[in-house]
């Protein structure tokens, strides 16, 4: 055959997969298990932004991807959509919350008090270089109390409410296929609040901090205090065919409200996501908490902090650019010598 | 405890290798069994969000469901994970209990298995007790 | 009986990769834009293995449509083996079992990004083409409720201006790719990035083109024998590529669209972008029986 | 990394019938063969949780609800399956969408007899130059009463089904009675 | 006090224009209370009043932005029946862009400020469906002239312009379709007294050469006495007094009036 | 003789807001006009000369009375007519000649005063040639005729204003001391114009500081000094 150079791209693009595979090796079980063990807040921020809580498989998307974060949660929300969708289980509410953190910086004391739960906000941040030069570093066991915490808290908001300090709107009874899905419904502006929460929760953690930042900077209208932050657990509570509810298991989510002053009442911003997230919660609160009335094109307006924290679409629109682009450039190319062409034959007009 | 919604509960968070060992045992005695779904699938679980009062969507869960009949009683199960068998074991159990089959033995299961929670979850809230501050200062 | 054989063994994905109930809606949303030719449809863009930009909308189209007997040809820029193209292909392959083709008369769907292949589409065929911005209207209104209402009232005197300006600036209508066109007379398309050359036959062609934004959640499309008219001045002419005339240096092909390969010496060579029409034409300059099919454009010229 | 899943007997079905429905839909006035004779092949390949439905037939009731769909009114239900029309009131309620949203416009499916009965002319896209077909088995006036109710590009979609062949009817089709 | 005026006898032309009954309510504010509006073909009618007086909110309605909650609106034109707040978006768009011209306070407003002045006229002959190039250029051209803006500007954007300019580029595009309605909304108000002088002037003209109907809204007395034949006077959204030009000012009877009148002395 | 305006029980005061005063500047006034008369109001500062023209312009409104105008379609009366009615007579059948030009900027002399023959519909060429030959006969030189009014001195602009209210031949004419401070010249070319209009039908109602001026063209005088002087002398309300 004369002409054979069309199989060029298939060739490098199967060879280009398996360089990049040979860099991670074997993956097996128990690599999984590792990265599983070892990062959980890795997978826990790979779930969230992946809208899909499964510890096991958000590993294993890290180990198939050599923890390339924007290809890790493709993988994992591509793999979403071969799954059917059950059902809509029960409205998860801020008192059923089986909390493990709960701490707010707007009381020195709160109704059910402060539990700093497992944080390294205090540790020091130094390297166990040690570790390196082979003595193991063994965290030391937690002393536990005298007796268990309530699993169980108040809310802090609602204590506001009662002392006319917050106006808390009446919680909608919605039934759960009637909460509006961002997965299966175009984001259209002004977003629907439940887009607004839905499409934060799944945002991607670094661009919800930098938008997030910027409002705290100064580019936004108001000063966030942190009202109450929990990193909880949440029952998944189903029904059985005959109607019976019943919690269908536990699952790690992250929760913040902030709190500023406006007018003569405070305003609260909120954000909540699945795995445990506290700086992407906080960050998304602040930008919820200052979107209302942000002029157009500013870091704390709705539209533009919902299409640019989209880290999949993001960064797919990031990387296309290396797509072949020469029909397109081509025509444009023509139109820029015509009008060229064009403006030398205007050139050579004589003047009327 | 003895309500089906928190015999459920239980059944769903049970240890898998302990609770499909204890269903294999039930199903020579069930006979015959219809199997309408097995399956995974994702759960979406929504939230309310205490500043606007809006229920939206945190994301979904995957989650493993098993739904059984035999005759006219029905048997469900659905559990958090990929683990399809530990889901049947959990609808087996679910139509033993309504169908009287083994009921006693079940209801020990259960309350074995609900024991056994209540004292992972007692010795986790004292994990989080021990970092609770103690503001009374002065 | 055993736990083992009550429970239907893992299958970890669906036929065709999509979930039965993802396709549905797919379908339903195609119809709709059958239905209403050119305008728009919002549809609730799964994600699928392929980053969003590098043609995630067509995909679950050509993933909603293949079934087994379906031929599947997939193109970018022109070409079969571009990278992209190939992957693509793969894929559909590999999640369908679909058999493949380059020659685009053995095909039934034709994947494509920012072309339409030269050689006539017969009524049997479907071309689904990939689109990163479904929005016309976009670059004279960036808001997208703003730009729906602009749709629902036709109103679509910002995007003459465009090319108003355009004239007044440059001499000539500037739009490269995604010519703007009138669908039905009804609705403004962009017919996503193909270049100029190609948009005429979208006219009254007898393929239905399917057109899919995934990143953008948006679906529309041209039925057969539709009007799809680019907007132009009836005193300034619609302008193709200035490509008529030349001669793809491979293949001795003339009066195609061609892609431009810089030379060493500064001069430019051109090869038709077409890339299959290329290989066909060396086959039968080389003497084998190849079966070209008829093309759009004759002698460089679309006749009316 | 993966294998080739297998194309299921529903799903080939449903597969075959969206086929021949984009078909029918693309060619205005051409038969084109359904999965089966039945409305429930259509709803097989089309409808699912996210649907509402409404159908003047009680014995597709059962794949409605298989389908997880909601059974709703008329003038909720994006998908109507009327069978065998008698009046043309019912048609009335049917949702029509806007210019704003002409994707709220309906998919309706009608039970019809084809090539008997009136002739009716058509054109519009996907039709060459016009079509002259017969339909029989709608109620008089049913044209020009599907004429006087749409606001292009407002309006519902037509499936005609006579056994296993359906036609389409979008409502960018432009139907003359002849 | 005075009598009651009687309805025209001699002038058998039916008025081009008549607004009745109009009100609106933004929440507990009355923007417009019962307002009635009438203008023969040619005529100039000038409506004054404080900031918050509604006569701006009226003009929008006569430029069928805003709708009122109650009252009527007609056009003496062919092909046009009805109360015009009654239109269709499709038919309130197209009248606008072929029978109505406007002039805003602020370009920003009426103008693409960065696309060409002369693209920016030819957008209303756009809308109407013009699709000729050369004819789009040349009505562009026209206009902009009839407006006195100096041509070899024609495709500079009005970011680059003036603000006298900016008003001549508004003006010509509210004339390009040669309209049978011209609102004005404080057209010169914000700019130097003297280009104030030359953007009133060449109003004028145009307004005398071609006998457009002209509405003009202005709380500066100097725009109306140049411009109006007539005079509405607004208060809180009501109309307390209206009359011949020269009779508002040398005459007036409401109490707002005179003292409108006096402070502007 | 053709009646012209009958006037009857003519009443008018200012209500002043501000002060809460009301002001009485002539109370029922009676006469009536025929075709081709001048009439010459007369009477002591603040009788309401001025005010009685302004009121017969509806410049001013008046409390009652009739102002029955015999207009070419028909009797109407002026103190009630529409507004339109009485843009339409101004432009048709009803004069006001006073001694100040409103100029305005970038309109040339001879367009400021073809301009009311242009309103009542005379062609633009044809307007402009008799615009011309009325500057000539008030005296104002031809290289003037193309420049704006407003750079000219006072006298001047008074011509100009003169031939921009005479050029059309009147139904009714209203003279609010059209003489004052005018060269001899020009007052002499004013008179003509005004004996020309007079002879060719146009009443006329005029207020003069020098009655003499005018004294061979007065057929009758009106005296509106009432019996009781009011206390205090009124400016009329000037803007």
């Amino acid at each position: 055959m004369a002409y054979v150079a069309t199989r060029g791209g298939e060739r490098a693009i199967k060879q280009s997969e398996r360089l990049f595979r040979a860099a991670m090796g074997k993956i097996d079980a128990a690599r999984v298990t590792e990265v599983k063990q070892a990062l959980p807040y890795l997978v826990d921020r790979v779930m969230g932004e992946a809208s899909l809580y499964d510890l096991d498989l958000a590993a294993l998307a890290l180990a198939q991807t050599g923890g390339e974060l924007y290809e890790a949660v493709l993988l994992l929300r591509a793999w979403r959509t071969t799954q059917p969708r059950l059902c809509v289980a029960e409205p998860v509410q801020q008192q059923d919350l089986f909390t493990h953190r709960r701490i707010s910086a707007a009381f020195k004391d709160i109704p059910g008090g402060q539990v700093l739960g497992p944080t390294p906000d205090y540790a020091h941040r130094i390297l166990a270089t040690d570790v390196l030069e082979g003595t193991p570093f063994v965290p030391e066991p937690v002393e536990p109390g005298a007796k268990p915490s309530p699993a169980y808290q108040p809310s802090v908001s609602a204590w506001q409410a009662k002392n006319d300090l917050v106006d808390l709107p009446k919680p909608e009874s919605l039934h759960g296929n009637d909460i509006p899905d961002l997965t299966r419904e175009p984001l259209l502006f002004p977003s629907k609040r439940a887009h607004t929460l839905q499409s934060l929760a799944r945002a991607e953690t670094g661009g919800v901090l930098a938008l997030g930042y910027a409002a705290m900077r100064g580019y936004g209208q108001a000063h966030p205090t942190v009202n109450e932050l929990r990193l909880a657990e949440a029952e998944v509570v189903v029904k059985h065919p005959n109607g019976t509810a019943f919690s269908a298991g536990r699952v790690k989510i992250s929760q913040a409200e902030v709190v500023s002053k406006q007018g003569e009442k405070l305003g609260l911003g909120f954000a909540a996501t699945m795995g445990w997230n506290e700086v992407k919660c906080i960050s998304a609160a602040t930008l919820d908490l200052n979107s209302k009335g942000a002029p157009k094109g500013t870091p704390t307006e709705e539209e533009f902090f919902l299409y640019h924290t989209e880290g999949v679409e993001s960064s797919g629109f990031c990387i296309h650019f290396k797509l072949p682009h020469y029909v397109t450039f081509q025509s444009s190319l023509d139109a820029m010598r015509d009008a060229k062409a064009k403006s030398v034959d205007v050139a050579k007009e004589p003047v009327k | 405890m003895n309500s089906h919604g928190q015999l459920l509960t239980v059944l769903s968070r049970s240890d898998p290798d302990r609770i499909k060992a204890f269903a294999v045992f039930l199903i020579e005695q069930i006979g015959e069994i219809k199997v309408i779904e097995s399956r995974t699938g994702l759960v979406m679980l929504p939230m309310l969000d205490t500043a606007g009062g809006t229920a939206f969507h945190l994301g979904e869960v995957l989650m493993s469901e098993a739904h059984i009949r035999n005759g006219e009683l029905e048997g469900y199960g659905l559990r958090c994970g990929r683990d399809l068998e530990a889901s049947m074991a959990m609808a087996l159990v679910d139509l033993a209990i309504r169908r009287d089959i083994e009921k006693p033995a079940c209801i020990a299961f259960c309350a074995k298995e609900a024991t056994a929670q209540a004292s992972e979850d007692d010795s986790t809230l004292r994990q989080i007790e021990a970092t609770r501050i103690n503001m009374e200062t002065f | 009986m055993s736990l083992k054989s009550l429970t239907k063994p893992w299958q970890s994905m669906s036929y065709g990769f999509l979930d039965p109930s993802a396709k549905r809606e797919l379908r339903r949303k195609m119809l709709k834009s059958v239905a209403v030719p050119g305008c728009q449809m919002p549809y609730a863009s799964r994600e699928v293995p392929m980053a969003r930009g590098w043609g995630t909308g067509a995909l679950q189209v050509s993933l909603t449509l293949l079934n087994p007997q379906m031929c599947v040809k997939v193109i970018d820029q022109g070409a079969d083996d571009s990278v992209n193209a190939a992957s693509i292909r793969r894929f559909l392959a590999r999640v369908s079992g679909a058999p493949t083709t380059l020659d685009t008369l053995e095909a039934h769907l034709i994947q494509s990004r920012h072309r339409i292949p030269e050689e006539f589409l017969r009524e049997d065929q479907i071309l689904v083409l990939q689109v990163p911005n479904p929005e016309p209207l976009r670059s004279v209104q960036p808001n997208m409720s703003i730009a729906r209402q602009m749709h629902a009232d036709a109103d679509y005197g910002r995007m003459w201006l465009q090319l108003y300006e355009q004239i007044v600036r440059s001499g000539r209508i500037m739009q490269g790719a995604s010519y703007p066109s009138m669908v039905n007379g009804r609705h403004v398309m962009t017919p996503s990035p193909i270049p100029r050359w190609d948009v005429p036959k979208l006219n009254m062609s007898k393929h239905l083109t399917i057109l899919s934004a995934g990143r953008e959640k948006r679906i529309f499309a041209v039925p057969p024998y539709t009007r799809v008219e680019p907007l132009v001045f009836d005193d300034v002419p619609y302008q193709v590529e200035d490509h008529g005339a030349l001669t793809c240096k491979r293949s001795g092909a003339k009066g195609f669209f061609m892609n431009e390969i810089p030379q060493d010496d500064g001069t430019s060579a051109f090869e038709v972008s077409d890339s299959e029409y290329g290989v066909k034409s060396i086959r039968q300059r080389d003497g084998e029986a190849v079966n070209l099919g008829g093309t759009w454009y004759k002698h460089g010229e679309m006749p009316k | 990394m993966l294998n080739t899943p297998v194309q299921g007997v529903d799903e080939a079905a449903a597969n075959k019938t969206f086929e021949a429905l984009l078909w029918a839909l693309s060619r205005p006035g051409l038969a084109s063969n359904l999965s089966a004779a039945s409305d429930e092949a259509i709803i097989d390949a089309l409808i699912d949780r996210e649907c509402r439905v409404y159908s003047a037939d009680p014995q597709l009731m059962s794949n409605i609800l298989c389908s997880g769909a909601t059974v709703s009114e008329v003038k909720d239900a994006d998908h109507v399956f009327l069978g065998a029309l008698r009046d043309l009131a019912s048609l009335d309620d049917i949702s029509k969408g806007s210019a704003l949203y002409p994707n709220e416009g309906a998919t309706v499916v009608l039970r019809v007899a084809l090539n008997k009965g009136r002739k009716i002319r058509l054109s519009g896209p996907g039709v060459k130059t016009v079509l002259d077909i017969q339909i029989a088995g709608l109620p008089d006036g049913f044209w020009q009463n599907r004429a006087e109710m749409f606001c292009y590009p407002a309006g519902f979609d037509l499936f005609l089904r006579d056994g296993r062949q359906v036609i389409g009817i979008p409502r960018s089709t432009i139907v003359e009675v002849l | 006090m005075s009598m009651v005026i009687d309805a025209p006898r001699i002038v058998t032309t039916k008025p081009l224009l008549v607004v009745r009954g109009v009100s609106k309510t933004y929440g507990k504010v009355v923007a417009l209370h019962d307002v009635a509006v009438t203008a023969y073909p040619g005529e100039v009618l000038g409506i004054v009043g404080e900031s918050g007086s509604g006569k701006s909110t009226l003009l929008r309605m006569m430029n069928l932005e805003e709708t009122p909650e109650f009252g009527s609106y007609t056009l003496d034109l062919p092909d046009l029946r009805g109360n015009l707040f009654n239109l269709d978006r499709f038919a309130r768009r197209m009248l606008c862009a072929t029978r109505i011209g406007i002039v805003y306070q602020n370009p920003h407003l009426g103008l693409l400020m960065t696309h060409s002045s002369s693209g920016n006229v030819a957008e209303r002959l756009l809308i109407a469906g013009e699709r000729s190039f050369a004819t789009l250029r040349a009505k562009a051209t026209d206009a902009l002239d009839a407006s006195e803006f100096p041509l070899d500007r024609l495709d500079a954007p009005p970011i680059e312009l003036s603000g006298g300019m900016q008003q001549r580029v508004q003006l010509a595009k509210a004339i390009a379709l040669e309209p049978a309605l011209l609102l004005l909304d404080e057209p010169t108000t914000g700019l130097d007294v003297s280009v104030q002088a030359l953007v009133l002037d060449t109003l004028k003209r145009l307004q005398q050469g071609r006998q457009i109907t002209m509405v003009v809204v202005s709380h500066d007395l100097g725009v109306i006495r140049t411009l109006a034949d007539r005079v509405m006077v607004m208060r809180s959204g009501r109309v307390v007094e209206e009359g011949l030009v020269d009779q508002i000012f040398q005459d007036p009877q409401h109490a707002y009036t005179q003292q409108l009148v006096h402070a502007k002395l | 003789m053709t009646c012209v305006l009958e006037i009857s029980g003519l009443t008018k005061g200012f209500m002043m807001h501000h002060l809460g005063s009301f002001l009485q500047a002539f109370e029922d006034i009676s006469f009536s006009v025929e075709a081709g008369e001048f009439l010459l109001l007369k009477g002591a500062n603040g009788a309401g000369k001025s005010t009685l023209l302004r009121a017969l312009y509806r410049s001013y409104l008046v409390q009652s009375g009739k102002i029955r105008f015999h207009s070419e379609h028909g009797v109407i009366d002026l103190a009630v007519a529409a507004d339109v009615d009485i843009a339409h007579l101004r432009r048709t059948e009803i004069g006001f000649v006073t001694q100040f030009l409103v100029a305005r900027p970038r309109v040339s002399a001879e367009a400021v005063v073809a301009e009311p023959l242009r309103l009542s519909g005379v062609e633009g060429v044809a307007a402009l040639k008799q615009a011309r030959y009325w500057l000539e006969a008030f005296g104002v030189k031809p290289e003037l005729w193309k420049a704006y009014p407003t750079t000219f001195s006072g006298g001047e602009q008074q011509k100009v204003n003169l031939a921009r209210a005479l050029i059309r031949p009147q139904k009714l004419l209203l003279l609010d001391e059209p003489t004052a401070s005018l060269d001899a010249n020009a007052r002499a070319a004013l008179l003509s114009r005004l004996a020309d209009l007079k002879s060719g039908g146009t009443a006329m109602i005029g207020v003069f500081h020098h009655p003499g001026d005018v004294e061979k063209l007065i057929d009758r005088v009106i005296n509106l000094t009432p019996s009781v002087t009011t206390a205090e002398e009124r400016e009329d309300v000037a803007v």
